[in-house]
């Protein structure tokens, strides 16, 4: 890893020029919120927002896309149908979020549709200033120390960058003059100081320590069926977590033909057809059981196999859930035996 | 007593069939039966929030799904005393400009034009006309396409709100459909050519009388604050009633019309009788060459009539673009009052249709719904009727008849399932 | 027929494990009402021989327009070259399977999941117990003990079945009574066509004429209908084997069977990359199976 | 593999004909499905219709005539697979909104007074189901012409359609909208099928639920959550029983005379 320096002003001349490697994807306004969408230059960047709607995962595993195409003889690869991206200012928690879907999708059967898409998306993180939702500090996940290929922190008059693969150095090898190795004391002060302020800047003061005990001893709480009940089973919550990465398959055929393509797309384990089988049985038939098992990935199992939660407290579940069902008031709720309003 | 029957009526939307009943040789009548059920829709938004009704009218009939929309809105709005924004008013002509492209092109090629050159359907002329097919198909895609970017998808879009739009319609949207519509005139041209060189048979002619709303600013368009009558008078919209009477008949859950107990003809030719003076471009000259005082009584003529405003209409759509384009995205306008009522009137590409509402405390206590082809039918059984004598008299076969029968009623483009539109009854 | 895809700038050569290969139906006959028997072989031959498995384990099979589902290969890997299958009409895809005709082709991916853990099996005494389609992922084993017959003790078969005629492979077991290297005991619930020689009753019933065991040298594998572990669990605990020596398999549902999907896990566990068999003792602590959604169709 | 164009036919029944208009608005691929298929009857597209034995019958439209009951029995008896098309059929439509109220005379008797119409005897719309089995069904007000072309190819192919289960919320995050609900205001995104693409959402208005009710909906939450909200009751049972049909109908009445009991 290698910290550079970076002048502020500096920035959209370098954003012009990495275009040459690919398409250029930032935050860019929609209506209240923000979304990841392709721009032209910094200009057209929200760099202040927080969170997008729903996190970068939808460049590495689309919502839906084509797996292969199949005719008479067999499954064709399709080649050549994934863009060259750069994604700009992404921050820590979704970057940590890549992390995890690294692991899953790279070890142990590599998938080649998320790795290739991988490959061809360089992450330029950027720092973040938390707000009222984001809860990065109470899973570890506030800095992030590899993951991306340029890491951008703001220290007000220049930037620190962080350069953390050989891609990121491709790219800082195109303007090098836009970046200086002098750094001093004063940096470094600078940083240290810029550390604890983000850190004083949240809100939420949710904790997750104790979690897998809480679930294990809360397993067969009333709670579950309380939250069951207030449950939408819309799934908005499984699409917009950047650790969800479930999902489904189906065969489309061309008219008059068998030929056709295998595609796939997220689905989520709040949906009732999410653990049927054939002949009707419903291993989670209820939305309570369905709940359980979401969380219990999130703040049980994964720590009881990784060490550390699913969760990357980015807040969007937080964001999003309209009957207000999500990883605070959920973790909450089984602490104190009650369901909040 | 003999029945000829035309058991369901083939290429009209819905569900209609003819019986003609013949004493000896005499036509003793000529019915157009509705099986389509009674949907009571009137009955069904009683009580509903103006937002709510806007979703629920447009599914009277899905061809003039935007029409109904329309006029819903400008019923609602004078209701609730909102006056749109203009970028809004502008958008809802532009759709209204591709729901008569996406329409005229439906009934004229793939309804209508199979009859006159005698085919069961437009897929089986494919082999003999495939330009011709292929050149509708192209017209009617981009009518929907139209369609899609102003309301929001092809049918039942719920894009176009009160007091403005969920969404507007991007620049880049914008210039593909001027664009798209420029390249398509010709097309339009070559239409109305074919159907000028047709033969319309003489048998349906009668004298009748024609309606249309009167545009306003003096151009020609699809909706108005008053109607024009072919005898030279103008009624308020407001006023509806006394233009339409209506009635129950035994054979039709589709109610009936009639203008001083007179049957009336509304559509594109009633709108090119009244307004087709304010034409321009290359559809008024169009026009200019192939009018005739045929059309006074032909009811075929009809299809002429929807090939030249289909036309216009194509025309009309870059400028409409252009100025659309040019508007900033106007907010929501909001309701000035709660209670209230409304008429609005606007031209489907089947004829004048009027939604008039009354609302009390926010919630709608009378729906009125008129449609053009509750106001078509009786005229399209005189004209049935009177096309089964001639052609009796004329020793044409039976088979002959039928289709004779089926062109009159198929040329006023009716759509069967928003005649079955539901009014509480009212006689004057 | 080689599976390979570039990806990454044509840079980097490697497998997708979500392409099936072609292999063609060799034969295909009922075997009960809503039973099939597939028997079917790679398309490129020189695939064949390479295809390796141990029994237990899964593949993927795809019907091209219809999709994908896991099934349990019938055969031993033992006798190479082409796999068997006995497939269930359930739904979609098993409908559209059904309607291939032999000759034509189809998908399979695999092989997937862990399978029976032969080496530690091996030098034990071995009792199998099985009931309706439980059978497809047990006649794997019980074929490739046979064949490998001087590496394993005693081996013991019990299958039950509700009538004769469900009784899926009945010649093929029938013929194994003749074999005196094996204990095979066979009933059916009930019988209406008299046709039927051999024991009557509940497949629990078969365990009163065991004789006595060497418990704690004996691996048992049960596989069979959710009612049947119910009962049958309890006998061969009583017996004394060991729980962790108890082998099942679970069934869940799976769309890619590589631990990707997701649709399968149980707690922290993926019953395509854990499973699909797990011992008893797995089984009864997890507490998604006993827990609240407990009810007798969840162990399956 | 060995392909004979199957028989189809395509019938409308109380609607407003926008399922066939739709299949009628697949310009591009209209000529493929005549050709790939074999449109035995399809009243609003040709006249030369030939009724007999059909592979698949398209029924679109509810069923409120005892004519139109007669006419789908016989369909239904001459066809290997009856496909419910349209929110109409599948759910009943918008005309099956206040089924279970028993307003229906009443309110027939407003539109059409005292006059003997003896074109046959009108009942209130009831989805296809309630009267012959179904087999499949393609909700939509109108369909959607990706989702129905999708399964008419896998008809054609012999394979069996696949149409999304969950929620029109899903394909609304698919799009990246901001919740409508989340900020307040209704929405009957959660309880509508998908199957649209959530285009509603994404021109910033809320989905009405055209597609009908989900398999796994639920109402007492969102009705709840509405009523929180500041909505009233009447409102947003009228709100979700426009495309709801039966279904929902029974729901909301269940859910009805539970407030009721608590209440008392
Ligand atoms: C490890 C394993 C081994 C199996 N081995 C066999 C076998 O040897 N013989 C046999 O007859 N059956 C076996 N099954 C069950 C078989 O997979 C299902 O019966 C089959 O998927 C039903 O598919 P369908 O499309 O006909 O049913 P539908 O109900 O139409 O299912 C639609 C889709 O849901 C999924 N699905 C449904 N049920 C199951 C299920 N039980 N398990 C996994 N996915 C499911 C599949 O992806 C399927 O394509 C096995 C299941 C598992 C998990
Ligand atoms: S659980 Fe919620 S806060 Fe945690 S990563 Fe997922 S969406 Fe973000
Ligand atoms: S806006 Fe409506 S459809 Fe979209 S997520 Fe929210 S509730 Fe669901
Ligand atoms: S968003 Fe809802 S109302 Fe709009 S089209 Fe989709 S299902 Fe219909």
């Amino acid at each position: 890893m290698m910290i550079l320096k970076m002048k502020k002003e500096d920035l959209p001349a370098f954003l012009d020029s990495v275009k040459e490697w690919g398409e250029l994807w930032g935050p860019v306004k929609k209506g209240e919120k923000v979304t990841y969408a392709k721009v032209d230059a910094l200009s057209q960047m929200d760099l202040k927002a927080t969170r997008t709607i729903i996190p970068p995962k939808k460049f590495l595993y689309p919502q839906r896309f084509t797996m292969f195409d199949f005719d008479q003889d067999g499954y064709v690869e399709r080649k050549g149908d994934v863009p060259k991206r750069i994604l700009f200012g992404i921050h820590p928690c979704d970057i940590h979020g890549i992390l995890i879907m690294d692991k899953l999708f790279l070890e142990n059967y590599k998938d080649p549709y998320y790795a290739e898409r991988r490959e061809k998306t360089l992450i330029l993180g950027h720092s973040c200033i938390p707000d009222d939702k984001c809860m990065c500090i109470a899973t570890n996940t506030d800095f992030i120390a590899e993951g991306f290929d340029l890491f951008f922190t703001d220290l007000k008059m220049f930037y620190l960058v962080w350069v953390g693969s050989t891609k990121g150095h491709d790219l800082v090898r195109m303007r090098p003059d836009l970046f200086s190795r002098d750094l001093d004391k004063n940096d470094i002060l600078n940083y240290t100081e810029y550390r604890k302020w983000k850190t004083a800047q949240f809100k939420s003061n949710v904790d997750f320590t104790g979690m897998p005990d809480v679930f294990e001893l809360g397993y067969n709480s009333p709670v579950w069926d309380q939250l069951g009940d207030k449950c939408l089973s819309c799934g908005q919550c499984t699409m917009v977590c950047p650790t969800c990465n479930c999902y489904n398959q189906v065969d489309e055929v061309e008219l008059g033909s068998l030929e056709g393509t295998r595609d796939r797309f997220w689905d989520s384990c709040m949906f009732r057809e999410y653990s049927l089988v054939a002949g009707g049985h419903n291993f989670r038939d209820k939305r309570a059981d369905r709940l359980r098992l979401w969380y219990t990935h999130k703040l049980q199992a994964y720590i009881g196999e990784f060490g550390k939660p699913a969760c990357v407290g980015c807040g969007r579940c937080v964001a999003t859930c309209p009957v207000d069902i999500n990883v605070v008031t959920v973790s909450t709720a089984l602490k104190e035996q009650e369901v909040g309003k | 007593m003999k029945e000829l029957n035309v058991e369901a009526l083939a290429r009209v939307e819905g569900d209609g069939g003819i019986t003609v009943t013949l004493d000896g040789k005499k036509v003793k009548s000529v019915t157009l039966d509705v099986h389509e059920g009674p949907r009571l829709i009137e009955q069904l938004v009683k009580g509903m929030k103006p937002e709510d009704d806007l979703t629920v009218v447009p599914r009277i009939c899905a061809i003039c799904t935007l029409s109904h929309r329309y006029a819903a809105l400008r019923g609602l709005e004078k209701a609730l005393g909102i006056t749109p924004p203009e970028k809004a008013q502008l958008t809802r002509e532009l759709m209204m400009l591709g729901e008569n492209v996406e329409s005229n092109s439906l009934h004229t090629f793939l309804l209508a034009l199979p009859d006159f050159l005698g085919y069961p359907s437009a897929i089986a002329m494919l082999n003999d006309y495939a330009d011709d097919v292929k050149r509708a198909l192209r017209l009617k895609k981009f009518g929907n396409h139209v369609m899609t970017v102003t309301s929001g998808r092809i049918v039942h879009g719920e894009n176009p709100i009160i007091g403005g739009f969920g969404k507007y319609p991007s620049k880049k949207a914008l210039e593909e459909i001027k664009l798209k519509s420029h390249e398509l005139v010709p097309d339009a041209v070559r239409d109305v050519e074919l159907f000028a060189s047709l033969e319309y048979p003489t048998y349906p002619e009668a004298e009748t009388l024609f309606m249309s709303v009167n545009a306003p600013k003096n151009q020609y368009g699809y909706y108005g604050d008053s109607i024009l009558i072919s005898n030279g008078k103008e009624v308020s919209a407001e006023d509806y009633k006394k233009l339409t009477s209506e009635r129950v008949v035994s054979h039709s859950f589709a109610k009936r019309s009639l203008y001083q107990d007179k049957p009336f003809t509304v559509g594109a030719n009633a709108r090119l009788i009244n307004m087709g003076k304010r034409l321009d471009g290359q559809a008024k000259d169009l026009l200019k060459e192939h009018y005739s005082e045929r059309w006074l009584k032909n009811p075929l003529f009809n299809n002429l009539a929807q090939a030249i405003e289909m036309l216009w209409s194509l025309e009309h759509m870059p400028d409409m673009c252009d100025m659309i384009a040019g508007m900033d995205d106007p907010p929501i306008e909001q309701p000035t009052r709660t209670t209230g009522s409304g008429t609005g009137a606007v031209e489907a590409p089947r004829g004048t249709l009027y939604h008039h509402y009354e609302l009390k405390n926010g919630l709608i206590e009378v729906a009125d719904i008129i449609t053009p082809t509750a106001q078509n039918l009786d005229d399209i059984e005189k004209h049935m009727k009177l096309t089964a004598e001639r052609m009796l008299a004329d020793g044409k076969k039976d088979d002959e008849v039928r289709l004779g029968l089926e062109m009159v009623a198929r040329a006023y483009d009716p759509c069967i399932s928003c005649a079955t539109h539901l009014v509480t009854l009212k006689r004057i | 027929m080689k599976k390979m895809c570039v990806v990454l700038d044509d840079r980097e050569v490697q497998d997708n494990p979500f392409q099936p290969d072609m292999w063609r139906i060799v034969r295909k006959y009922p075997l009960t009402g809503d039973v099939n028997f597939f028997q079917a072989r790679p398309v490129d031959v020189d695939e064949a021989l390479k295809f390796n498995f141990v029994p237990g384990q899964f593949i993927m099979m795809s019907v091209m327009g219809e999709g994908e589902a896991p099934f349990c290969v019938s055969s031993s890997p033992s006798r190479p070259g082409l796999l068997e299958f006995c497939i269930r009409k359930m739904g979609t895809m098993t409908e559209s399977l059904f309607a291939l005709k032999e000759n034509q082709t189809l998908g399979i991916r695999g092989p997937y999941g862990n399978g029976f853990p032969i080496e530690k099996m091996e030098g034990k005494d071995i009792m199998i117990v099985g009931g309706g389609m439980g059978v497809a992922p047990l006649r794997s084993l019980l074929l490739y003990i046979l064949d490998n017959r001087d590496k394993f003790g005693n081996v013991t078969y019990l299958h039950g079945a509700r009538t004769p005629g469900d009784m899926l492979f009945r010649e093929e077991f029938l013929q194994l009574k003749e074999r005196d290297d094996l204990r095979c005991l066979l009933t059916v619930d009930k019988d209406d066509t008299g046709m039927w020689k051999d024991k009557i009753g509940v497949v629990t019933t078969l365990f009163k004429d065991l004789g006595p065991i060497d418990a704690k040298n004996t691996v048992a594998a049960v596989c069979g209908p959710p009612i049947m572990y119910k009962f049958v669990m309890d006998y061969v605990v009583k017996l004394g084997i060991p729980k962790h020596q108890i082998l099942m398999t679970l069934e869940r549902r799976m769309k890619c069977g590589v631990g990707k999907c997701g649709h399968c896990a149980i707690e922290y566990l993926y019953t395509c990359i854990d499973g699909p068999v797990f011992s008893w003792w797995d089984v009864i602590h997890m507490k998604e199976l006993i827990g609240r959604g407990a009810n007798d169709k969840t162990i399956a | 593999m060995t392909k004979q164009s199957p028989k189809i036919g395509v019938y409308g029944f109380t609607g407003c004909a926008g399922d066939q208009l739709m299949i009628l608005n697949c310009e591009d691929q209209l000529v493929d499905i005549f050709g790939a298929t074999e449109v035995r009857s399809f009243v609003m597209a040709k006249s030369d219709n030939h009724e007999g034995e059909l592979d698949v019958a398209f029924v679109e439209g509810s069923i409120s005539t005892d004519e139109q009951l007669r006419r789908v029995k016989e369909i239904r008896e001459r066809s290997k697979v009856l496909i419910a098309i349209g929110t109409c059929a599948c759910h009943g439509g918008p005309q099956a909104m206040k089924l279970g109220e028993g307003k229906f005379d009443e309110m027939y008797k407003k539109v059409y007074g005292n006059a003997k119409i003896t074109l046959a005897k009108a009942f209130e719309a009831q989805p296809v189901d309630a009267f012959v089995k179904v087999d499949m069904y393609i909700p939509g007000c109108p369909i959607d012409k990706t989702e129905f072309l999708t399964a008419v190819a896998k008809l054609v192919a012999g394979r069996h359609p696949y149409l999304y289960k969950f929620p029109v919320c899903t394909e609304c995050k698919w799009r990246e909208n901001e919740c409508i609900l989340y900020n307040g205001k209704f929405c009957a995104g959660p309880l509508t099928k998908a199957g649209c693409g959530a285009i509603c959402p994404s021109h910033n208005i809320p989905c009405v639920g055209c597609w009908g009710p989900t398999d796994d909906l639920n109402v007492s939450a969102e009705y709840d959550l509405l009523k929180e909200k500041g909505y009233k009751p009447e409102e947003i049972i009228q709100k979700i029983k426009k495309f709801g049909g039966a279904k929902v109908a029974q729901i909301v009445g269940e859910l009805e005379k539970k407030k009721k009991e608590a209440k008392a």
